[in-house]
């Protein structure tokens, strides 16, 4: 980074610091931030649809697909999501490149399955062998949010229905008795009052997302964590910079990442509850108008 | 064609990431650059978490594996090694004391290495931690009495931390570290194979494994 | 006009809710432009019966048309269902529901609780509903209410506000579920009045009602439930002039000032 | 060797009964079932205790962050904020080191009179380290559940207790509490199911395994490294999961039928139809 | 005991939400046995009235007496509230309410509802509330409901059961809001004869209601509340028989049959 870095072994303790802090690795591991919330960005609201998905299956009125949006949620949930990550990308990776084998080179005269090999045509590889970095590097955080979505998804899902059952029986009626289709008084009444319900619990779930994204390194993505690692542990005078173990503050350091994020998210939380709890004859919707009363007079 | 060479990154001096660069280095990179180059391939370094190389390795997301992979006959099962290009290496007890009894000690090592196995048949008690650092932190806390590891990992530390030191004999496991390749690619095999072999023949490799590691005998 | 079929008719309609029987065979016809009163003490399945005839409960046995014709049906005794979701839906358009307990849509300002059906229902536009709305909201007295949540109303503005959100659907026929309950008698008077108009315009109703003065008022029809069954039914001023059921007589006295 | 024999030798590996060393040769579909089934112990123990003894910690958290009182309301506020704000390994991480650094031979307590020494060796095991972070994260994720449910509290059913000179703790136990885990009931039995998953966290990142004494996933990792094939035993743990969670929504779906009572009988069997079915 | 101070009594109550005042210095007194009935159009701040005088709502101005004991208060203005715990418990034991949207605990049977506050506040023996609990139910005519839960009764029975709930607490003096909105006639004449007794009995009343021959029949004082005021108040005789304010006879007009 700086002119004076070329030899670290020489430096004073602020130089080398600041030269240490600077290094091509610690640039990378600068850079998995961005990685992390911009995988957050897009998992988050995919994961929200296939969840909403599995929740409007769940209460559809036909039954395969009530059954598909109930194995859905409650496959996924039953499993923990590091045993999930742990053979579910190779498993997606295969899947979709024997589906594209099978269209492509449907006349390969070789067994896809070699022992324990799994081998397709090169025209069918997942991306294509000839394919730049980059390609591997999308094709790699598309399975991380594919998986990341299809999981956290049936979490959402479960949330979502609960919401959606919360929703005061009488509230719905009305809406039919007015003759709104199912389909509007879903999306006019039930939807839009079943977030107070599933707020608190997406809330968590999001919580839980992002302190899910350590795990994007089983899915071959290099995150804050992995760097963290890396960095942190003992460097012997193999490496440039050699220290003992840092790990301890690298970890110290993401926790206060952590809550950071944390924190900005709650804020956004509350926020839109308060929103949400307008008018609500609940115990918020309570302290919310006493709260507003005063505001008014005050 | 590009040849994708799977590592880890996480075990110096076989496989790190440099601080200069940022990139995978190490003597696995040297000897896997060196070789491809000769067998005139387009190489390039993917990394992968150890846990699961192999598996990676069999449904295709890369072609070799090069990440200090000693070779057993339980991976020669299931994938194919090249010949060695570096001779069984020594594993060797760290401790903080020299007077530990290592057949009842408890002994450190990582997670499925075949370090690990072999405490297990020696019948010490065995710690096992996630990660190669973890260990090292065990024993230097307190938590297990020494660490069994591959002796060029626990070298630098040894020599670096005065409170390190190597105690009871080194022990040979496995057949040295050789390049993991699927089965069915035998062309692959036959080209690196004959590249490691022209290494070997005129020295280079023994070269590299001067660079890399402290009197370490070559070929 | 006269030969035209009656807007609600039921016929022998019964309702269980598990092992307790609700209605035990009720019919009951209400012409265009009639209005009939139901009255009956508690739990005699006043509510119930009106639920019946919007389809938000199944009945088990027994007719409902409306304008002549019949709800068809799917499964038989405890199964069974409307069968024709479209016939459903037209049928609950044209007939407004009151509810006992007013039922305003909590996440809505009174006057979105008042527009929302006629948008998104009958997909009118959203300026004329609005005018209208409006129209109805001071017509019935709480004008100065619409921007706020019904959580923030007395019961008798909340009562109100429900009235208003079933004019607003320009119904062919109200089901009125005590629609006096939470209301003062100048209100009630009000109230009364907007029914005569409603019937002037030819608008069907049925109202469930214990005010025996608001049934005396506005009814062309009474009937009075007992038990689930219909003990005695007629115009007003038989019924209350010359009740015959010793049940309605003594039922009835009890409106005579103590 | 019957697949009896190996459930004999293997099935309490993870406790430490049974044989000593791990099959490493001609691994057979049975070997993995048991073992992986012996490391479950250790998943249903964290996740078990770690759950009872939250329950009331999260309700404690709850009412704290409630409170009128900021001696109350500060630090619930901070405990949640802190535990359900960091990932779950790296307070694993921190708890250890933290851990490792207590004295050897306990920590010494002089009360005037007697002399106790604390142990605090064991915290670095598993067993009562991880419980501890276990017991802790779980209950600041609750807590927080069960505040989001306390503020959904109809606000009639309150005013009503309120008339009546109910306060406190009769008001709290007799209202408050049924109305708040009626309402909180969904996420809380998803937040158990988190929790048990979590519990795999527990050697896969977070404390040591020792004797080659794990949970399933420990297992299930040890057999994916000796076979190579992942295929086999991550399935197998899946399916061990799956069983576990389906057991802990039926515990949790029979107490939701109570705390739903209330609801007409007809909601109520369509509501038992759907837990029994999966959910 | 003509010296015996009022059970109730307010003065000069102020109550605002936000900036909408809905009581504007309201004063009230209700002696021992005493029945006081607050009539007033929808709006007008009767509710509000009530439930500040159980302490629900915080008053921001006036004073609020019982049985001569002033409640004492903490700050000024909106921030004005109740400043000894142990007292509002008091008043609230002695005094039982019934809302006008019946709350009762949804969670709870009929049975528990009701034997709820005596077994936990008053620390009532049990088995003694069960019987009085299960003579209260019968004696509101709804003795066969004790099981169900208040989602599966009608308007009217739950709000008997409400009523019931109240009794049991055997308070000093009762709010009832709307005590009879759901019922019918008949079951209105029963509260009537159930109110009579509890004031021969010495219990004091508060009742919110829109019903005026209630009011006429029960009251020993009627106080008419118009826009958060009171316009006219006294004995039922002269306030119905010959109402001065012409807000009220407009009001009472509305009363007499159409
Ligand atoms: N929570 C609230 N927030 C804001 N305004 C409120 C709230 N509750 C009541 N109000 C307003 O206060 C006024 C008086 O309400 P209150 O409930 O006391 O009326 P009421 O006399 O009981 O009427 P009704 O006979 O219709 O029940 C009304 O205009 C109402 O809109
Ligand atoms: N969801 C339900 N489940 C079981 N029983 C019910 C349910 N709803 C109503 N009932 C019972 O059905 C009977 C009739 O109820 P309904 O609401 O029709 O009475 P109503 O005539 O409207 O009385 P009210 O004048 O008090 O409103 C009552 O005995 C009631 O307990
Ligand atoms: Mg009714
Ligand atoms: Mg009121």
């Amino acid at each position: 980074m700086f002119q004076f870095c070329t030899d670290p072994s020489l430096l004073s303790d602020t130089r080398w610091m600041l030269c240490y802090l600077t290094s091509p690795k610690h640039i990378a591991f600068y850079y998995s931030f961005g990685t992390v919330l911009g995988l957050l960005a897009i998992t988050a609201p995919c994961a929200l649809m296939l969840g909403f998905g599995g929740a409007v299956a769940m209460r559809s009125k036909i039954a395969p697909v009530r059954w598909f949006g109930r194995g859905y949620t409650s496959m996924v949930r039953g499993i923990p999501d590091i045993v999930f990550f742990l053979f579910m990308p190779i498993a997606v990776d295969q899947a979709l490149e024997w589906l594209r084998h099978k269209v492509i080179c449907p006349d390969w005269p070789d067994p896809v399955r070699r022992g324990s090999d799994f081998v397709v045509c090169a025209e069918a590889k997942l991306p294509l062998s000839t394919s730049a970095a980059w390609v591997h590097d999308a094709y790699s955080i598309f399975l991380a949010v594919l998986a990341f979505s299809i999981v956290f998804g049936a979490f959402a899902a479960n949330v979502l229905s609960g919401a959606m059952t919360a929703v005061p029986r009488a509230q719905m009626e009305t809406a039919e008795a007015y003759g709104m289709s199912r389909r509007q008084s879903f999306w006019r009444i039930l939807v839009p009052q079943m977030w107070v319900y599933a707020l608190p619990g997406l809330s968590n779930l999001w919580q839980i997302l992002v302190k899910a994204t350590p795990l994007l390194f089983l899915l071959g993505i290099t995150d804050i964590v992995y760097w963290a690692r890396e960095l942190g542990g003992a460097k012997t005078s193999t490496f440039s910079y050699p220290h003992p173990d840092w790990r301890l503050y690298y970890f110290l350091f993401l926790l206060v990442f952590y809550l950071a994020l944390t924190s900005v998210s709650e804020r956004l939380f509350r926020r839109a509850m308060v929103r949400l709890s307008h008018g609500q004859a609940t115990m918020a919707g309570e302290a919310q108008r006493k709260a507003d009363t005063n505001e008014v007079t005050a | 064609d590009v040849v994708r060479m799977g590592t880890e990154g996480a075990y110096p001096p076989f496989n790190f990431i440099d601080d200069a660069t940022g990139e995978v280095a190490g003597f696995d990179i040297d000897v896997g650059n060196e070789a491809c180059s000769r067998a005139e391939l387009n190489c390039e370094w993917v990394k992968n978490d150890w846990d699961s190389i192999i598996p990676n390795l069999v449904s295709g997301n890369f072609d070799t594996i090069m990440a200090g992979m000693s070779i057993t006959p339980e991976r020669d099962a299931v994938i194919d090694f090249t010949q060695n290009y570096l001779p069984p290496e020594p594993s060797a007890y760290a401790a903080l004391s020299d007077d530990v009894e290592i057949g009842d000690a408890v002994i450190a090592a990582q997670t499925g290495t075949i370090q690990a196995g072999y405490v297990v048949e020696s019948g010490a008690t065995i710690v096992e931690f996630p990660t190669p650092d973890d260990t090292i932190a065990a024993v230097k806390n307190g938590e297990a009495d020494a660490v069994l590891a591959d002796k060029a990992f626990l070298e630098p530390f040894v020599n670096e931390d005065p409170d390190l030191f190597f105690v009871a004999d080194d022990v040979l496991l496995g057949g040295g570290l050789g390049v993991g390749l699927r089965e069915s690619d035998t062309e692959l095999k036959i080209k690196l194979d004959a590249a490691i072999q022209s290494m070997k023949d005129d020295g280079s490799l023994n070269e590299l494994i001067a660079k890399w590691f402290d009197e370490r005998p070559g070929f | 006009m006269s030969n035209a079929p009656p807007v609600i008719e039921i016929r022998d309609l019964h309702k269980s809710y598990g092992a307790l029987e609700v209605l035990k065979g009720v019919s009951v016809t209400a012409p265009r432009g009639h209005v009939v009163s139901l009255i009956g003490s508690s739990g005699s399945g006043k509510s119930t019966l009106l639920r019946c005839c919007n389809l938000l409960e199944d009945s088990q046995q027994g007719e409902i048309l409306f304008e002549g014709e019949p709800i068809s049906w799917r499964g038989k005794g405890n199964g069974r269902k409307p069968s024709d979701g479209a016939q459903v839906l037209r049928v609950r358009t044209n007939l407004s529901m009151v509810f006992q307990q007013f039922n305003l849509w909590a996440h809505m300002t009174v006057l979105e609780n008042v527009m929302e059906a006629p948008v998104t229902v009958l997909r009118e536009l959203k300026a004329d509903v609005e005018t209208r709305a409006r129209a109805l909201l001071a017509k019935v007295g709480i004008g100065d209410k619409c921007d706020v949540y019904p959580a923030q109303l007395s019961g008798g503005q909340q009562q109100r506000a429900a009235i208003a959100r079933a004019l607003a659907m320009n119904p062919k026929a109200l089901l009125f579920d005590e629609p006096t309950s939470a209301l003062d008698p100048e209100l009630e008077q009000e109230v009364v009045k907007v029914i005569r108009d409603l019937a002037n315009e030819g608008r069907t109703m049925l109202i469930v009602t214990h005010d025996m003065r608001l049934a005396a008022d506005v009814s062309d029809h009474v009937i009075f439930l007992h038990q689930g069954r219909i003990e005695e039914e007629g115009p007003p001023e038989a019924l209350f002039g010359a009740p015959k059921s010793p049940r309605l007589q003594q039922f009835l006295s009890a409106t005579a000032p103590a | 060797m019957s697949c009896w024999q190996t459930v004999q030798d293997y099935g309490l590996r993870a406790i430490g009964l049974g044989e000593r060393l791990l099959p490493t040769a001609d691994i057979t579909l049975c070997h993995q079932f048991t073992l992986i089934g012996s490391g479950l112990i250790w998943n249903v123990y964290f996740g078990a205790m770690a759950l009872a003894l939250g329950f009331s910690m999260s309700l404690a958290l709850a009412l704290g962050k409630a409170s009128q009182n900021p001696f109350l309301r500060v630090p619930a506020d901070w405990f949640i904020f802190v535990f359900r704000g960091s990932p779950l390994f790296i307070q694993f991480f921190l708890a250890y080191e933290a851990f490792v650094l207590l004295p050897r031979n306990g920590i010494e307590i002089n009360l005037i009179f007697v002399e106790i020494t604390a142990e605090t060796r064991w915290l670095t095991r598993a067993w009562a380290g991880a419980l501890v972070v276990l017991f802790l994260n779980t209950s600041a994720y609750a807590g927080e559940i069960f505040y989001g449910a306390l503020r959904s509290v109809p606000k009639g059913d309150l005013e009503a207790a309120d008339a009546y000179g109910m306060t406190g703790w009769i008001k709290f136990r007799r209202v408050t509490l049924p109305c708040t885990l009626r309402l909180a009931w969904p996420s809380y039995t998803n937040e158990a199911i988190f929790l048990f998953h979590a519990t795999t966290l527990v050697y896969f990142s977070g404390f040591p395994a020792w004797r080659q004494q794990g949970d399933a996933l420990y297992y299930a990792k040890y057999f994916a490294d000796k076979t190579f094939n992942p295929f086999v035993p991550y399935p197998i743990v899946a399916a061990y999961f799956i069983c576990l969670t389906l057991l802990l929504i039926w515990l949790f779906g029979t107490l939701h039928k109570r705390l739903n009572r209330h609801v007409a009988p007809e909601a109520r069997s369509r509501l038992r139809l759907r837990m029994q079915l999966v959910r």
